[in-house]
């Protein structure tokens, strides 16, 4: 018998959590002197009410998508994936490559390698680590972190010596050629007829990580694959049992997981800066981990996470350009998630249960 | 290199070792006692604001240290809070608390200061002054050991000398006292703890104080010794150096110490030379950035002995049958 | 109304980015009108800053560090009834006013001065991110130095190779001791942020230093020799004062249209004798004159008087 | 009369919706062994627990030596004189024996003087009750009967003067019980009072004093030994009389099946378990494993069933199945038409958060009947799971609902069904009636004596000697991963059986 509905679980606990995490904020937002309500309107307004809005907000969904699906994934293994950040570092760079090597005849060719680079790159990142959990019992946490700086350090390299064009300043890579160009929503939405900003950013790739979303639902719920690495996730002796390997589902559920942050560049790297610059994934990475805990590590919980994340991440810029609240609210709201939904839980939990409990009590 | 250049090299390997050294031993105390911490950066970075904040209020760096101290311990309870008390996962606790003192540190200081979520630069009596060792002065004159004592050994801040003298402290505690063996077993098995009528809640909440303290004079060290003053993020990974130091180190004390001097030593060679020539190639700077967190997988992969930590580590406990 | 967007370093650098924001400041004081700014927290944000203020009206959009020239080249075409004004690079377009200063003349006055001041005759440079803007700092100051005194030594540092490089006071500090133990008795810091370690460690170690772009003599009264003032809080001003009118193009601002200077002001009386000053205004005069050639690193990548 | 050493008055305690305790009391007289006993799950260890203060009760009231004494937490129990060893012992694997012993009960902050004190003081205790261990030794380093000396001296040394022993004798062999229950009669000499959990009916009758049988969280009965007989314990521990023999026809074993020769395996830790083994299983007989816990037979089913690697040699059909490396797991051993029931079904056989239907294909999952193409076909698995339920009694039947809502007996009954429905050649299976009632017990015996009457091999382990009894045809013995001999079931008996499991060998094997 279960102490509580399973709704109770899956949308209310996340739902009082954050509930708990929003008033936390508002009294960070008093105690530094300005009013949330105005704060959350402006938010709100800069995020939402407008196509230019919007398409920042989904433009920086699309990027938390890759990486909360990343998370996500790892998480249904049983793994506790931190280094999304680095995976989307080293994605980055194979975009750059893919675009920069190769003379693409068409965006929608370029799209697809892309992708695929980026994918490489971050399963390649990720695979290390996955290798030492499933061969060695290395704690994936801390290798993962390692591997976040490992790949700052790596892709300063690379930017500084390798990749920089001959008399530039900037540690980054040249321009994409302009046939590598993706259609933004504006591009995209213009030939139908809807008016969509010009200068927002959301493109093409937000496709590709709804695309993703759905393939990992139906990859975790519908194949047995995505059984096998559910079961590991639960019960690794369960898993040996039931003759998974956990190697080889470690290995497989970390390399889709580096991949999918990988892909994240795709979206900030091809389809926004169209250049790789440092620090091009704005700690994405790590607020895959609050939208996986506040998604419950659901493709669909996610997708909604994601658009939450990307309505905070666009609301704050916005806070920050036409207020003086620092950008860092966000991160303190980002912060205040991942306690609440993540660590803090039984908190919630616990007087749910009881209450469930007694309500049961009562009607028996 | 010459003699000047190595005892130079050294010292900065002491002072850029130091908060590396306090930090660890705060996650060997924390991590010993069976909970995770990778929120040792957040305690120091929360330590590094308060104490500068509040020295550069008062001018007194006394008080900014504990003041320091007091926001690393806030930090330090709420990991408790989230990960004895509601039994939370220790390591996504540990990612919250990095966050909210990552942003609250910049929010803060802008509301205070409004100088771009900086405090301002410490002077005078706000800031932890070198620390002459006795003789210092008139033994410079002797060679070889002369400048080893005053040069290395002596005028450092007060804080280095603390931190330095934890590790036998730590030692001694841990292995030494009745504390000690209760907080080792409370890591290795719980249960054996509280079948013997010694609370592990208590124990923990202990451990994890302690964690607080030591995270929150290396926060302080950072901004009133290191530095004369916040600036935002000045922490810059050290938290979790000083953890690749403590896996490295295989959670025992005096190891630790080996392991922030030789990251230290890593972080002196980078700052002070671009690229390294050795024997015909060059080394680039980045791979001496990356060298401790190399060195941390390595270990963690078992090449260089198994990195076992303690048994009961991250999981919450929860009484059995 | 203008907006003003600073670089990674923030307002509050005591450098570069606060010179603008000095610049701004005065502009807001004199004219009573108010002005929009931002600072950057990622690299991948100034392009969205920039599209946000020209989208939201803002006119003139001025922008500090060179690091702009990119996101700016994709923005400005955008927006052609915006005007952008970038400091530090030269990007084309019929809106943009390019503003670039001739430091090099700057660093040679600051190099005459570490090298009549310095006891052991070796000097020190520590500069920011290795970029060519930072070695024609360094250029300059090195034939400064060798100018006024044919036999000091000077030795260089640069602090890194990525933006981060100009927030890193911890490495500024070290570089200064390590420069001080090698006999470095006067450092110039032309590294942002990063060079108020290298003034405080001098200052703790007592020696002297020099500042760079704003005047940060009064950072440490009497341990500051003097600071390379780089006017970036003019071209901001003028900037804001032209208004969405101004002439856009290319200008120069060297030590002729005093873009670039030394500081003098009570802080540093005392360490500057007269004898100093009278020929450090020579010097300035002759350069400015044209009867001095300073060699500008970035013409051919190369410099006569240090290498690196 | 002297007030009881122990008095519980109507203890209640709840975990969540399951009522462990309800409404207990009973009382001790000092001096006394008193057994407790019941099924699993019936609420005996919680009881106990809630004695020692590890536990609160929800309600009632504990009485020590006539006086009301609250209980809050294992400190108070410790100075009302209680002590207790748990099923699962509570040491510290990497201290010693001495650490162990002074954890909780130092003199003073400083360790040295604490330990210097317990050294002298553990002699004593030693020779005065024959405890014999080397205080140095770390706790992984030892025995599991030295480990129980240390809880029994971790008690004596804190001045208990109760002694609670929840299933003291499960990991013990014969003689090494033997030892514990003498040192039990010269505690009970002292004047101390023991409380003794137990399954084993014989311990009960030949060391208690007085007995209380619990069902149910409930108890039920509270008697004098002596006026007791097994039999009648049963009943009062089930409520129903208790058949203990399974109705079946004698085997006719055919063509072997299984043929093991020299099967050795190695753990990861390095100690070899497995040392050696012969063994072949027929068809249409059932082979039982009998033998103490901890003797290899863990180890010996993993490796048939594919969980870890081992060397030697398996057959299946005169087939040899790889033992190591590729073709070696478990998912191979399955498709060589190898059942396997495992020992701990919450642990392997189940993924207790998964629906009845996901466990159903658990290990199958590859199987086509439960594909579509690359995804998997979840209407048809549901569908054999309802159809698995109807058959196995399955209750509630709802394939939603999830593993670890229903009773033990009934994952159990999911695990059997999904393996005895795949129809296999050989079926290995582990305790299969480990925590699970006696209706649920006959009905799974009689689904492996079915299959066996298919004319299938079944290899049985099970650490109940009356289950290897009742069901297998053939009995083989392991003891310290050697096969001490092999029995007809109907020629031995449960003294003979007893005696190979204490690794005294029988003649012929
Ligand atoms: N910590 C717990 N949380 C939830 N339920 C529990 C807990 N401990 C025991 N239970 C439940 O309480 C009931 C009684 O358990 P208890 O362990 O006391 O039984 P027992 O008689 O000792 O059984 P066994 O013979 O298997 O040791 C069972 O239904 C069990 O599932
Ligand atoms: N740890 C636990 N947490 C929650 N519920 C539990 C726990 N342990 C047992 N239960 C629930 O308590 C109930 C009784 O469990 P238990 O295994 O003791 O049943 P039982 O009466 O022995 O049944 P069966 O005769 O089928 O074995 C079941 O519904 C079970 O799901
Ligand atoms: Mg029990
Ligand atoms: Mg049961």
């Amino acid at each position: 018998m279960d102490k509580m509905p399973k709704w109770a679980d899956v949308v209310l606990i996340p739902l009082i959590s954050l509930f708990l995490a929003a008033l936390l904020s508002a009294l960070v937002i008093l105690g530094i002197g300005e009013d949330p309500v105005a704060a959350v309107k402006l938010m709100v307004d800069g995020a939402l009410g407008s196509t230019y809005g919007w398409g920042y907000t989904l433009y920086y969904a699309t990027n938390f998508m890759f990486t909360g699906l990343a998370v996500a994934i790892a998480a249904h293994a049983g793994l506790f994936n931190i280094g999304g950040e680095g995976q989307a570092m080293l994605g980055g760079l194979g975009v750059a490559l893919v675009c920069l090597l190769i003379p693409w005849p068409h965006w929608t060719l370029a799209l697809v390698f892309a992708a695929l680079g980026a994918g490489l790159f971050g399963a390649a990142w990720a695979a290390i680590p996955a290798y030492l959990q499933a061969k060695r019992g290395s704690h994936i946490v801390i290798t993962t972190i390692m591997f976040n700086f490992i790949a700052a350090a790596v892709l300063n390299y690379v930017l500084v010596n390798l990749l920089r064009p001959e008399g530039s300043m900037d540690p980054a890579t040249e321009r994409f050629p302009e046939a590598v160009h993706l259609p933004s929503l504006h591009e995209l939405l213009a030939p139908i007829g809807i008016e969509f900003s010009k200068s927002a950013p959301a493109n093409v790739s937000l496709l590709v990580a709804v695309g993703a979303c759905l393939f990992v639902w139906l990859l975790i719920w519908r194949t047995p694959l995505g059984y096998e690495i559910r079961s590991l996730g639960k019960s690794e002796p369960g898993a040996r049992y039931a003759g998974i390997s956990s190697v080889r589902t470690i290995m497989i559920a970390m390399l889709i997981s580096g991949a999918l942050a990988g892909m994240m560049a795709v979206n900030n790297v091809m389809g926004e800066a169209e250049r790789l610059v440092l620090n091009a994934t704005e700690g994405a990475g790590f607020i895959g981990i609050a939208v996986a805990l506040m998604g419950r590590n659901h493709p669909f919980g996610v997708f909604l996470a994601a658009i939450l994340f990307g309505f905070l991440y666009q609301g704050g810029a916005e806070l920050a350009l036409w207020t003086s609240i620092p950008r860092e609210l966000i991160v303190v709201i980002q912060a205040l998630v991942i306690l609440f939904t993540g660590a803090l839980d039984n908190m919630v939990r616990m007087p749910l249960e009881r209450i469930f409990l007694a309500m049961r009590k009562g009607q028996n | 290199m010459d003699f000047l250049t190595i005892i130079q090299l050294l010292d900065s390997t002491v002072r850029l070792a130091t908060p590396l050294l306090l930090a660890c031993l705060a996650g060997l105390f924390s991590e010993r006692a069976g909970i995770f911490d990778i929120g040792l950066e957040g305690k120091m970075l929360m330590a590094a604001f308060f104490s500068a904040a509040v020295a550069a209020a008062t001018g007194n760096v006394w008080l900014g240290l504990l003041a320091g101290i007091g926001s690393s311990l806030l930090l330090a309870g709420l990991h408790g809070v989230a990960s004895i008390t509601f039994r939370g996962n220790q390591l996504i606790s540990g990612v919250a608390i990095n966050f909210l003192a990552a942003g609250m540190t910049v929010l803060i200081a802008q509301d205070w200061f409004q100088q771009g979520g900086r405090t301002p630069s410490l002077i005078g009596g706000g800031r932890f002054t070198p620390f002459d060792l006795p003789f210092a002065e008139s033994l410079s004159g002797v060679p070889v050991l002369g400048p080893v004592y005053s040069e290395l050994l002596s005028g450092h801040s007060i804080l280095v000398y603390i931190a330095f003298l934890a590790v036998p402290a730590t030692w001694w505690v841990l292995f030494r006292t009745r504390f000690g063996l209760r907080l080792r077993a409370v890591g290795e098995n719980p249960a054996a703890v509280d079948t013997a009528g010694v609370s592990v809640v208590g124990l923990r909440y202990a451990a994890v104080m302690i964690c607080g303290l030591l995270c929150g004079i290396a926060g302080a060290y950072l901004a009133t010794a290191l530095q004369a003053g916040f600036v935002k993020d000045m922490t810059a990974g050290r938290g979790f150096i000083a953890l690749a130091a403590l896996i490295f180190a295989k959670w025992r004390p005096w190891h630790a110490m080996g392991a922030c001097l030789l990251f230290g030593l890593l972080q002196a060679i980078a700052l002070r030379f671009q690229n390294i020539e050795l024997g015909g190639i060059t080394i680039p700077v980045q791979a001496m950035d990356a060298l401790p967190y190399v060195l941390t997988v390595v270990i963690l992969a078992g090449f260089v002995g198994k990195a076992i930590p303690p048994r009961a580590g991250g999981e919450p406990y929860v009484k059995e049958r | 109304e203008p907006a003003l967007i600073f670089d990674l370093g923030g307002k509050f650098d005591k450098s570069f980015n606060e010179a603008a924001h000095g610049g701004a400041q005065r502009w807001a004081e004199e004219t009573g009108q108010s002005y929009r700014e931002v600072e950057l927290q990622s690299e991948a944000q100034r392009e969205q800053a920039l599209r946000r203020f020209a989208e939201a009206g803002a006119n003139p959009i001025v922008m500090v560090g060179f690091a702009f020239a990119d996101a700016l080249g994709q923005v400005a075409a955008d927006y052609p009834d915006t005007k952008f004004t970038i400091i530090d690079m030269v990007v084309e377009g019929d809106n943009v006013r390019s503003v670039v200063f001739n430091e090099h003349e700057g660093s040679y006055l600051v190099g005459m001065m570490a090298a009549m001041a310095s006891k052991s005759n070796t000097v020190g440079f520590i500069g920011g991110m290795d970029i060519p803007l930072i070695r024609k700092f360094a250029c300059g100051y090195a034939e400064g130095v060798k100018a006024a005194n044919p036999d000091a030594k000077v030795i260089s540092n640069m602090t890194g190779t990525t933006p981060a490089a100009w927030n890193d006071p911890v490495k500024g500090s070290e570089l200064t001791k390590a420069q001080i133990s090698q006999g470095a008795d006067v450092i110039y810091a032309a590294a942002g942020g990063t060079g108020v370690g290298v003034l405080q460690t001098a200052a703790d170690e007592g020696i002297l230093s020099i500042g760079v772009d704003s005047n940060q003599n009064h950072l440490h009264p009497g341990k500051v020799l003097t600071s390379m003032t780089k006017n970036v809080g003019n071209a901001v001003f003028e900037a804001f004062t032209d208004g969405a009118d101004m002439e856009t193009g290319f200008s120069v601002m060297g030590l002729s249209n005093g873009g670039v200077g030394y500081a003098m002001d009570e802080h540093n009386a005392p360490l500057i004798s007269a004898e100093m000053q009278a020929a450090v205004d020579e010097a300035a005069a002759k350069i400015a004159s044209g009867e001095i050639k300073v060699h500008d690193y970035m013409s051919d990548d190369s410099c006569p008087a240090l290498s690196f | 009369m002297t007030a009881p050493a122990i008095e519980l008055k109507g203890i209640s305690k709840a975990f969540g919706p399951v009522q462990a305790n309800k409404d207990i009391s009973i009382s001790v007289a000092p001096g006394t062994i008193h057994g407790i006993i019941g099924e699993n799950g019936a609420g005996k260890s919680t009881l106990m627990s809630i004695l020692y203060g590890f536990y609160k009760a929800d309600k009632g009231e504990v009485w020590i030596k006539g006086k009301r004494t609250a209980i809050p937490d294992s400190q108070a129990a410790i100075a009302a004189g209680i002590g207790m060893v748990f099923q699962h012992f509570k040491l510290v694997e990497n201290f010693t024996v001495l650490e162990n012993i002074v954890l909780g009960a130092e003199d003073s902050g400083m360790l040295m003087p604490s330990l210097r004190r317990a050294r002298k003081e553990l002699k004593a205790l030693e020779e005065e009750y024959e405890l014999f261990v080397d205080p140095d030794a770390r706790i992984d380093e030892i025995g599991v009967g030295a480990q129980q000396r240390v809880e029994i001296l971790k008690a004596l040394y804190r001045k208990a003067e109760i002694l609670i022993l929840d299933e003291p004798t499960g990991v013990l062999t014969p003689s090494e019980a033997d030892q514990l229950f003498r040192i039990l009669d010269r505690l009970r000499a002292e004047g101390k009072t023991i409380i003794l959990i137990t399954h084993k009916l014989r311990e009960i009758m030949e060391y208690t004093d007085t007995v209380s049988v619990m069902r149910r969280g409930q108890m039920t009965a509270t008697v004098k030994t002596a006026e007791t007989s097994p039999e009648h314990l049963a009943e009062l521990m089930v409520g129903r009389k208790v058949l203990l023999r399974v109705d079946k026809v004698p085997a006719r074993p055919g063509a072997p099946i299984l043929e093991i020769e020299n099967l050795r395996v190695v753990d990861s830790a390095g100690v070899e378990r497995v040392k050696g083994i012969d063994l072949t299983v027929r068809a249409g007989e059932i082979v039982g494993i009998a033998g103490v816990a901890g003797n290899g037979q863990s180890e010996l089913l993993e490796v048939l069933g594919g969980m870890r690697p081992g060397t030697g040699s398996i057959k299946l059909h005169g087939t040899p199945l790889p033992l190591q490396g590729n073709g070696s797991d478990a998912a191979a051993r399955r498709d060589a038409r190898i059942g396997h029931v495992p020992e701990d079904r919450q642990r392997e056989g189940l993924i207790m958060d998964f629906h009845a239907w996901e466990n159903v294909a658990f290990g199958y999952h590859r199987d086509p009947a439960y594909r579509n193409g690359v995804l998997m076909n979840n209407a048809a698995l549901r569908a054999d799971t309802e159809a698995k339920m109807q058959k196995f009694d399955v209750r509630p039947p709802d394939p939603w609902l999830a593993a670890k809502s229903f009773s033990g007996g009934n994952q159990q009954k999911i695990v059997v069904a999904r393996e005895i429905e795949r129809n296999p050649d050989l079926l290995l299976v582990g305790q299969p009636t480990r925590g699970v009632d006696i209706g649920a017990i006959e009905f799974i015996h009689k689904q492996i004596v079915a299959l066996r009457d298919q004319g299938k091999a079944i290899l049985l382990v099970s650490v109940e000697l009356e289950e290897i009894l009742s069901l297998a045809d053939r009995v083989a013995v392991m003891f310290d991963g050697m096969i001490m001999g092999e029995r007809p079931a109907d020629q031995t008996d449960e003294k003979e059986l007893g005696l190979m499991m204490a690794g005294v060998a029988g003649e012929a094997a």
